[in-house]
């Protein structure tokens, strides 16, 4: 379909009416002049055509015949003769596709304006749509509330920054363009262990420790995997042991020594310390 | 023990034709088979001449030593491979032109042993290198291409060297210059060491030689000398001039490497198999027959004692010979070129024993001595076989196609536990090593410094190759080093540790792709070694250009004095010394 | 006697000689690869006896090293070479024996005691053993009694394992711009100081995993000038656990040799983080570890192995920190045997004698390696 | 240094160097950035050179139909799109030429992530169209180009890039 005003191009022998836009994909025709056989060229760095066309009719180019968004350069040869002209081809009006950058995708709770969001809109043809268009965007927390922002794209991108929550859990982050939308998924997972704290007791020759289920200070429950680190002093000598988190406690036997001092730390964060007299 | 005549050479030479008929016989099937392909060095040479291939005026190879210089090592043999190779193939062109080389022997040996020994006996001479020992054992084991074809090039100039000096034959001359330029475009340590293993007792032969009447003046042979000695020291100096300016700027200074040519082949009977029997073979049964003809007949004398120092020299370090003549560069060379050229120097020996056994006891001693040759030149064919080299069956085709998708070959790679395979990966892949086979042209700080060969064999270096390879790996982000592509699980361990891990497997799991994050990919090392254009167009034309000048030159014809020294003494009873004795 | 037979005489009488002169009096690279074997030395002596074993043991020839015994009727040649190379694949399987010291202890006329010290090469680095060997004397020879250290033996029992196991699915090659990819583990250093050594620069610190997946890690380090340009780049190679699991402290020592400290204006840090799958377990205990003091300062201690399964290879890495809690030094050592579960493993690390006496404190951590685990 | 004094000395010394390389004169305006991060000195000029030097891969590639000439500057769906053009190109048997002339270039948006660059650039090109060795036409355009950069290990690729009416 011819979406703009037809130029008329110059020539020698040869003329040819063009249209000065086409949209991407779509049907289009090219009217020559003259009598003959000629060579229809549409070249551009997106795409490159060429047809051979009867003077003096209408070249009919179908429904995604040219399809790249850009600046093709018409060139028709007849014999000796050519005819030049250019022709842009713009994106289609409707978005197919988004590419929704969401980062991180993974961050701890609490941090304000963790979490950005950026659009590019395209066509279906993969044009990205440069004409001014709202774009919204909705983060949606495990708890159920959800923050929302409504952005207009300028030259095709949309961007935002949202808060990530104080519960942990997946967040689900959508954008949203024309009817199109895209989701990607922001994990917020709890902060530093606090308060952590251990218990002691005997088992066989030595020391069973373990944590009390670790937390962060908002309550959430601290991974599983997450080293926790025992230290037993005693006599100028002193036994170490990195366990992991399982089912939110860590545990693991020591050797026993009466007097001995037990401190047990998660990364840069301390716990309590127990004086072990038996 | 009985006193005996020489038998007097009355029968008629083999034909030379007949003798290249039994070469190609023999060894035109192994080479279409490829066998030299197992060999140790044949995909290295093929390596270099797939950069000339490519690349014929830039000797700057990228794909060792993140950067490497080929004029490093002299060309010719490599330059032929890649001409050839249009024609039919890389791999196929080797083989070509080692054949040529192999051919070539032939009749080179035949022209030397004229100096020394009866047509017949020279005929002898070159019949048995079809079967030579030394010579299917660096060609099918050890792959030297360049050693085995300098040496026919520097035996066919020999002749020549000894026409000019004898009799003052410009013709001679001009050859003999051309075609010794020429063997050290092939291989300049041949030329160095020739000249003293062959060329020295030459010109000695001269001193000794009456035939057609008067000694050589001292005056002419020393202005002979003189004059052959400058000019084709100031040709070779222009040929491989890229090659002196490497050397003189960059001169081998890295840590030595071990080399078991160069071990007590009686400590060690492993080496002495693979180092003395394997060339040898049946020559080692007539060593006796060479001391004492060599010794009784004052003409061979210095064909002798020529062999007798290069003998020794090949024997490594089973002797302190070695190691007192050579110096430093006993822990640079390998030895078994040395014994590749006693081999060669005892070939007119070789002739003229089995001349005149087969004139004394006929088929009684051709039966034997053809089951000899057999079992020699069968033992020495199979021995890349018998002991196979490390990663020896080893498939890289799959690594190759591994580095060269995906972008992969953007950055560096090291292989372990490939061995001599790494030169084949380097001539399929087009990524870049920080590894490679010539010890002499790589120059990056941790691989000269360790005293250890390929890093891809770091464990055979002991602590030294295994201080090699951590250098390496400690500065892979320098060197854009992203892979590890491993086949010895003896290697994990570092690797491991050392923060790398495993991101894919070829070749039903048996090569494992080790991996590092964080590396930038590979950038040029702006390195000094780098030649400059007119070096790079030197290389590509003046060694090449000498080989075909000495295409040119020897089809000149000479004088029928120089081509046919008619029936001379040689190793007649003329020249014997009273109370020769033969056990 | 003519000329041609003097020479004859002469070139053969001297290729013996040379030959013999080559086997008894071997040069330096004949020696290396006949193992250090020449045809003089017998077990004449107590020290002839062990270097002659321990020749043998360099060259891997088990059977003439075993035969040599004076006690081989007390254990098999297998036990033997088991008790060298480990009787579960540990460093010491793939070690090569580079070279020996021999130091005679006391002797009589038919025994002698003889240290046999070993230094191996292995493929993380060289590690030394150290056997005190009773030498007897059999005729006119002198045997060496092995003392064997008999395999550990595990006495059967369950332990349950479930250790946590993260995996990661990567993109593939293709290009998906705009598809969600996992974010890379943060980390964070949390000590760095540079220290001026001998042998140069070298930059300690601390680096935690503050993410809640595992992490791969590396350091690397560039020395500025105080000019602002560049002078050095290195990273932390082996000495860094590289592997870190949530909350995870691992040290760091980054080597720059030749530079001085004097030159340095800044040092620009690049700790790298990369998603990695990876286990929690085995979880190794470190008992009994002490600071032993100069002369000699070392840490000591043992390697508790609480999974079931064997560790092939461990590596502990210390970090040694002064009074007011700072690294003064990062100190490492690979294990040279398994860890069977739940078997104690000593281990001795060295600590330079001039930052002995600064360090009040010590953590270690354990890294390990099994066979088949990598992948 | 400011963004903007930045930029117009790398236009005073950077523009000469890429007049030489393509002979194309360039004029970087100051940023006038629609997102939340701001842009660093250091990063907009490599955005520009790297920008500026894809040019001349895409000149390269487009005249010899060469595949392999993109890969060091585009990536995505601008390589993908460049890809199909060269690929109709070779089954036409025409080769192009697009020789840029000028640039004036003006970034226009930061990922608050910082992995992606939008850049508007009106660019002064000409366009050579040769079929079979025989030269069809030259001529000259004025096309303004909406180019997104991403990073990649060491430059900025391009990701997107479309020429808009203007």
């Amino acid at each position: 379909m011819v979406l703009a005003s037809l130029s008329l191009a110059s020539a020698q022998d040869s003329r040819m009416s063009l249209p000065t836009t086409v949209g991407a994909g779509s049907a289009f025709s090219i009217h020559s002049t003259g009598s003959g056989k000629a060579v229809l060229y549409i070249v551009g760095p997106g795409q490159a055509l060429r047809r051979d066309v009867q003077l003096g009719e209408s070249t009919y180019f179908p429904v995604g015949s040219l399809y790249n968004a850009g600046h093709y350069l018409v060139i028709l040869v007849a014999g000796s003769s050519t005819d030049n002209g250019w022709v842009d081809v713009v994106p289609a009006n409707t978005p197919a596709n988004l590419s929704f950058l969401a980062k991180p995708s993974r961050l701890p709770i609490g941090l304000h304006n963790g979490i950005s969001g950026t659009v590019y809109i395209f066509d279906v043809y993969h044009n990205l749509i440069t004409k001014p268009t709202p774009v919204s965007f909705k983060l949606s927390n495990p708890s159920g509330s959800a923050q929302q922002r409504a952005v207009t794209a300028h030259e095709g991108v949309a961007t935002t920054e949202m808060d990530s929550s104080e519960k942990e859990g997946f967040a689900k982050f959508e954008a949203q363009v024309d009817g199109i939308s895209s989701t990607r998924v922001v994990e917020q997972v709890p902060g530093s262990p606090c308060g952590l704290t251990m218990i002691a007791r005997p088992s066989g020759k030595g020391i069973q420790l373990a944590t009390n289920p670790v937390r962060d200070c908002s309550g959430n429950a601290v991974p599983d995997g997450t080293i926790i680190t025992f230290t037993e002093s005693y006599d100028g000598a002193q036994s170490t042991a990195d366990v992991p988190l399982k089912h939110g406690v860590a545990q693991v036997e020591i050797p026993a020594h009466p007097g001995a001092t037990i401190t047990v730390a998660s990364g840069v964060v301390l716990g309590n310390e127990i004086h072990w007299q038996k | 023990m009985e006193r005996i005549e020489s038998v007097a050479p009355s029968s008629r030479p083999l034909p030379i034709s007949l003798i290249l008929m039994a070469a190609l016989a023999v060894h035109l099937p192994l080479m279409l088979i490829r066998l030299p392909l197992n060999s140790y060095d044949a995909n290295f040479h093929i390596f270099f001449a797939s950069h000339y291939l490519h690349h014929w005026f830039n000797p700057w190879n990228t794909k060792w030593y993140a950067g490497f210089s080929q004029t490093t090592y002299p060309p010719l043999p490599q330059q032929w491979v890649a001409l050839v190779s249009h024609i039919m193939g890389l791999d196929m062109a080797y083989m070509a032109v080692q054949l040529a080389a192999i051919l070539l022997l032939v009749v080179g040996v035949y022209r030397f042993s004229l100096l020394w020994v009866s047509p017949r006996a020279a005929s002898f001479a070159a019949l048995a290198t079809v079967f030579l020992g030394s010579e299917s054992f660096l060609v099918y084991s050890a792959g030297q291409l360049a050693t085995t074809s300098a040496a026919p090039i520097y035996l066919n100039a020999l002749p020549y060297l000894f026409d000019w000096i004898r009799r003052g034959s410009w013709r001679a001359f001009l050859k003999a210059s051309v075609l010794f330029t020429a063997a050290a475009a092939a291989h300049h340590a041949t030329l160095l060491f020739g000249s003293f293993f062959f060329a020295v007792p030459v010109l000695a032969l001269v001193l000794l030689d009456r035939q057609g009447g008067e000694r050589t003046s001292v005056p002419a042979f020393v202005f002979r000398t003189v004059t052959i000695v400058l000019l084709v020291g100031a040709a070779i100096a222009v040929v491989l001039l890229p090659f002196w300016i490497a050397l003189i700027h960059y001169p081998v200074t890295q840590a030595p490497i071990p080399h078991p040519s160069r071990a007590n082949y009686i400590l060690s009977p492993i080496w002495g198999l693979n180092y003395f029997i394997a060339p040898y073979g049946a020559m080692i049964l007539a060593l006796p027959f060479i001391v004492l003809r060599g010794s009784m007949t004052v003409r061979l004398r210095p064909l002798l004692l020529g062999f007798w120092v290069a003998f020794l020299v090949g024997l490594g370090g089973t002797t302190p010979v070695g190691q007192l003549l050579l110096g430093r560069a006993f822990e640079v060379l390998t030895m078994e070129r040395f014994t590749y050229w006693a081999t060669l120097l005892a070939l007119p020996f070789v002739g003229l024993l089995v001349s005149e056994l087969i004139d004394r006891f006929r088929m009684r001693a051709v039966i034997p001595l053809a089951l000899a040759a057999a079992f020699t030149c069968a033992f020495a064919v199979a021995w890349v076989t018998i002991r196979q080299a490390e990663g020896a069956s080893v498939k890289v085709d799959s690594v190759a196609a591994w580095l060269n998708r995906d972008r992969h070959d953007q950055y560096r790679y090291i292989t372990l536990g490939f061995g001599d395979k790494i030169s084949r990966l380097a001539v399929l892949t087009d990524a870049g090593s920080v590894d490679g086979e010539w010890n002499s042209g790589r120059r990056l700080p941790e691989l000269t410094s360790n005293g250890a060969g390929s890093l891809s064999s770091s464990k055979y270096f002991g602590q030294a190759g295994l201080d090699a390879l951590r250098a390496m790996l400690r500065h892979a982000d320098k060197y854009g080093l992203k892979w590890v592509i491993v086949r010895d699980p003896y290697y994990d361990p570092l690797l491991k540790f050392a923060g790398w891990r495993p991101v894919d497997m070829l070749e039903n799991n048996t090569i494992t792709i080790w991996s590092k994050d964080g590396v930038p990919p590979a950038v040029p090392l702006n390195a000094p070694q780098m030649p400059p254009r007119w070096q790079g167009i030197l290389w590509g034309t003046l060694p090449f250009g000498s080989s075909i000048l000495a295409i040119l030159v020897v089809l000149i014809p000479g004088r029928k004095q120089e081509e046919g020294r008619g029936d001379p003494a040689f190793a007649s009873q003329e020249d014997l010394e009273p109370g020769r004795l033969v056990s | 006697m003519n000329k041609g037979r003097v020479l004859a005489v002469f070139i053969t009488a001297a290729t013996v000689a040379l030959i013999a002169i080559g086997t008894l009096w071997p040069g330096k690279t004949a020696l290396q690869y006949s193992g250090g074997k020449n045809l003089l030395r017998t077990s004449s002596t107590p020290q002839a006896a062990v270097e002659n074993l321990g020749d043998e043991i360099r060259l891997r020839a088990w059977g003439a090293a075993y035969s040599s015994l004076g006690n081989k009727a007390e254990f098999s040649q297998s036990d033997f070479v088991h008790d060298l190379t480990g009787y579960y694949l540990s460093l010491r399987t793939y070690a090569t024996l580079e070279s020996f010291e021999v130091r005679p202890l006391h002797a009589s006329s038919d025994q002698a005691e003889v240290r046999l010290r070993m230094h191996w090469s292995s493929v993380v680095g060289p590690f030394t053993t150290t056997r005190d060997l009773q030498v007897v004397k059999n005729g006119d020879r002198w045997n060496v009694d092995w003392p064997l250290v008999r395999k550990t033996v595990v006495p059967p029992q369950v332990i349950p394992e479930n250790y946590l196991r993260w995996d990661v699915i990567y993109r593939g090659p293709g290009d998906d711009w705009g598809v969600q990819d996992v974010e890379a583990p943060h980390v964070r250093i949390v000590d760095m100081h540079p220290v001026q050594r001998a042998e140069g620069v070298v930059v300690l610190g601390e680096l935690l995993n503050e993410d809640v997946v595992p992490a791969y890690v590396s350091v690397r380090a560039t020395l500025q000038s105080k000019s602002g340009s560049p002078i050095s780049t290195e990273g932390s190679f082996d000495k860094i656990s590289h592997i870190l699991l949530p909350k995870q402290v691992t040290p760091f020592f980054v080597n720059f040799p030749n530079a001085t400290l004097s030159d340095v204006g800044s040092i620009r840090m690049e700790p790298l983080s990369g998603l990695v799958s990876a286990s929690a377990g085995p979880v190794i205990v470190i008992e009994n570890q002490q600071l032993n003091p100069a002369p000699g300062a070392t840490v000591t201690g043992q390697l508790v192995n609480q999974s079931g399964q064997v560790v092939n290879i461990a590596h502990i890495l210390e970090t040694l920190y002064d009074k007011t809690g700072q690294v003064v030094w990062v100190a490492d050592q690979y294990t040279d045997h398994a860890l069977l579960p739940l078997t104690p493993i000593p281990f001795d690390i060295h600590i330079p004698e001039d930052l002995a006496r600064k360090v009040s404190s010590e953590r270690t951590i354990v890294e390990t390696y099994s066979v088949g685990g990598v992948h | 240094m400011t963004i903007k004094a930045t930029l117009v000395l790398f236009s005073i010394l950077v523009a000469p160097g890429a007049l030489l390389a393509a002979q194309a004169v360039v004029h970087v305006q100051p940023p006038d950035l629609h997102g939340p991060r701001q842009l660093q000195d250091q990063t907009a000029t490599a955005v520009v050179r790297d920008y500026l030097e894809s040019w001349q891969s895409l000149t390269a590639a487009l005249e010899k139909n060469r595949v392999d000439l993109l890969d060091q500057d585009f990536v995505g769906t601008a390589k993908d799109k460049l890809t199909d053009t060269m690929r109709q190109q070779a089954a036409l048997g025409i080769h192009t030429r697009y020789q840029d002339r000028a640039h004036d270039i003006r970034i226009v948006f930061y990922a608050p992530d910082g992995l992606s660059v939008q850049l508007i650039d009106n660019v002064v090109y000409d366009e050579r169209v040769v079929d079979n060795k025989k030269v069809l036409t030259t001529q000259r355009a004025h096309v303004r180009y909406t180019v997104v950069l991403t990073p990649a290990e060491t430059r900025w690729r391009v990701r997107i890039f479309q020429a808009d009416p203007e």
